[in-house]
């Protein structure tokens, strides 16, 4: 579910060695960051290692590894995250972004690996 | 075996009851079927309230996680809470139920320790008791020994703690026997049950068909699983009946879901009435013309009238995930179509209707 | 709703039903019972009918093609019908059932017509009535209208058609629901139910596990689906946790057979008591100690009595078919011991025992 | 079920143009022989093809295409049926027989094949 609305439209940006783009939870809920087992972020079809990537919320910044032993922040519902990419940058013009996030539910047996890809243009 | 367990009361003894005492089953609504709109931001929680209020739907529940952000892991600013009071008075609501999420599997690789389970939840029972909710609702996947543990503490707070029953299980599965057996024996009142009117699916969802149509299931397929649900056919046979018509991954897929609806009679929540505090009014689709057309809400409202219950239906739309992909779900209007229905079916006089804008 | 449909009556109600009419439980053995031996031709029909007479079940069910060759297609000799009838009589039994099967799938490519099919249960009644049993069981794959058009025809014959409900249906089953109601609909007398005492299956069978691990499951994972079971765990979660344990092919059948078991309550019975003339006295495995170790056979005995049953529970050994490539089954000395067991419950005063040899 | 008692030991001779040997329906019933919609026979581990295959029953032969279209006649509940391989005739010695039965049971979704393999001795 809200699988279409995971990557926010037009927040696409540059930052220090990379780009950055929003990313909101596909849950009817949030979760403890201790739950999200991995972000996956692909570009134009390339795909970012796990290393590079950043997790930000309300001014806090993770690695994935960090994040798996975080009990005391939330992804809340809803809640735009930055995700940011250690890529060494991105040029001006439009992008294929493809963000996937694969939650451990505590109900489901399983860990489900939820996916949306947008265009988003950078700014020149 | 203990009174609630028992073979239902006979019809003749129900009738003499309804009589003896006024049946007054309420409307209310689970902010959950606002989420599409909740999560892009679109309403608030006063356009929650107030939409729900509006249209008579006075009982108010929600998934504490989702309405108020940070809880459980950050906690939850008493401003918060205090917005939430004065939303529920400001609209003359009443707090029904906090829906909380054990993540048992927080830690990865290992289990919640029991101990740390117990106090998660009464952790919860402090929330809802916060935010003055009579029942905090438990999911099924809890081990009832957990709940029989924090159900003291329950009690002290005036929560009850109530277990969703929800399609594939139902009143007769083994795993709803077990925490009905542990509820007994635990001797207490604090536990119960939140029936989810999703187990009582009688016809395959047309949203659920047209999405698994998108998706790639050949109509001649969908065509035939919407029959053969109709038909009641065992899902076994129908799995295997799709496999040889050529049906491959998202064909499979929708045939599966028979397997989640094993049984379907209202009448089997009259043998819990005692222990039934709060029900789910799930539904996937409410037409121009009141109907849900795979939920049978008449006989539904008909047994929770012969089993005298007394509390609220919540409107649980859960159409929203199976169009999101076509067409923005229309949250307030199909939860209003749900209410007028549900007013109808309950004998009230005047028709619910928004007077107001929902974003105020 | 029709009245068998109805919730149950009061405990209150049933036991002053019990002392106004005598109950009467009669036992019986299902020559399935004895197929490994009638297979091989150890034991012949009279030797399964004085086995039987000797233990004091005297009620004799048959699968009417497994103990009569040439059944249907080849029809049967008077004689063969008339040696039957001569041993019933010298042994002091009652005929109870024959057990047809309905093969609409007799053409290859396309199913049996309506009309047909009609006539070919006909033609079992006319069976059963030769054979001069009260009742023919039918599958419960079987249409439904199929039965009701040929229910006045049973009536006429003196023979009631019973649709076996046996595991993975259960009397909340919807394809069940839809017979019931189809039988009331008819307004015939003539149409019922012999439930199977397989789906009260509560605890996962011995035999069955150590079937699965010959056939190559872990004995951990054989362990943790035991327990599972006993847990009343969820089905799909025991088959997700078995694939991430590793599990493969036979641990997931294994695993899978729990799908089978989604209800397993004796009291369901009691719904449907007007309609039920026999029981299939199913059994896996009757331990030394004359115990079912996964069948409650005690509750349902007790179920039985409350619903003031009347008719018989004939033995039906199936452990034979889990065991045969382990050991050579000795069905005899198992339904012996169901015999015992059964006695017992029923509060017999003597003890069922062989004082014959089997083979004459 | 009755797996193992498919092939009658003992049951291995000579037939004009072939062999033959004892097989029995692994069923708890017969069925009608329209409803047998194969049977496998391998000896020594080479597939004596379908068309070279003989089923006989009280006197009466069929091949398997005719068997399908047969609908007064059954393989009952226990019955030895002669199976008939006209492969050219066997060597005297010890072979492995495997016999195969597939049947179209009415209440099955599916169409179940069962399979027994031993090893019978054809006389010198
Ligand atoms: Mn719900
Ligand atoms: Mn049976």
């Amino acid at each position: 579910m809200m699988d279409n609305k995971m990557i926010v439209e037009g927040s696409l940006q540059r930052e220090d060695g990379g780009f950055s783009f929003l990313g909101r939870l596909p849950y009817y809920r949030g979760l403890g960051l201790s739950m999200i087992e991995d972000i996956i972020v692909s570009v134009d079809g390339e795909a970012i290692p796990r290393e590079a990537i950043r997790f930000c919320v309300r001014g806090r910044t993770y690695t994935l590894d960090k994040m798996e032993t975080v009990y005391d922040n939330r992804w809340n519902f809803g809640e735009k995250a930055r995700i940011i990419a250690l890529n060494g940058g991105l040029p001006a013009g439009n992008h294929a972004i493809t963000f996937a996030v694969r939650m451990r539910v505590s109900y489901l047996p399983f860990v489900p690996t939820t996916k949306d890809t947008k265009q988003l243009a950078m700014a020149a | 075996m203990i009174a609630s367990l028992q073979p239902t009361r006979s019809n003749e003894t129900m009738e003499q009851t309804e009589v003896a005492v006024s049946s007054a089953i309420l409307r209310g609504v689970s902010l959950y079927s606002y989420q599409n709109e909740t999560f892009q931001g679109k309403m608030s929680l006063e356009d929650c309230i107030r939409t729900s209020a509006a249209l008579g739907a006075k009982g108010i529940e929600i998934i504490g996680e989702q309405t108020f952000w940070g809880w459980p892991e950050c906690g939850v600013a008493q401003e918060d809470v205090d917005n939430w009071h004065r939303l529920i008075a400001k609209y003359d609501c009443t707090p029904v139920s906090h829906d909380f999420m054990l993540d048992y599997k927080r830690y990865k690789g290992r289990e919640m320790p029991f101990d740390e389970q117990v106090a998660s939840v009464k952790n919860d029972i402090d929330f809802g008791a916060r935010l003055g909710m009579k029942f905090i609702r438990a999911l099924v996947s809890i081990d009832p020994a957990v709940l029989v543990a924090a159900a003291d503490y329950a009690q002290e707070k005036g929560i009850k703690i109530l277990i969703e029953v929800h399609a594939p299980l139902h009143f007769d599965h083994p795993w709803i026997i077990r925490h009905a057996e542990a509820f007994e024996k635990s001797g207490s009142d604090a536990l119960g049950f939140l029936p989810d009117m999703g187990m009582f699916l009688f016809k395959f969802p047309p949203v659920w068909k047209e999405k698994f149509m998108r998706i790639g299931v050949p109509k001649a397929i969908a065509d035939y699983i919407e029959k053969a649900y109709e038909d009641r056919v065992l899902s076994e046979y129908v799995i295997l009946n799709v496999a040889q018509m050529g049906g491959t991954g998202p064909a499979i897929a929708m045939a599966e879901t028979l397997r989640h609806n094993a049984a379907f009679e209202p009448k089997r929540m009259l043998d819990y009435m005692p222990r039934i505090h709060n029900i789910h009014g799930k539904f996937y689709q409410m037409d121009e013309d009141y109907v849900e057309p795979s939920i049978p809400y008449d006989e539904i409202v008909r047994v929770l009238k012969q089993g005298n219950y007394q509390g609220y239906i919540c409107s649980e739309y859960e159409g929203n995930r199976w169009i999101e992909d076509a067409q923005e779900p229309d949250s307030v209007e199909q939860v209003r179509r749900q209410q007028v229905m549900l007013a109808r079916l309950l004998g009230e006089s005047v028709e619910p209707s928004l007077n107001t804008t929902v974003a105020a």
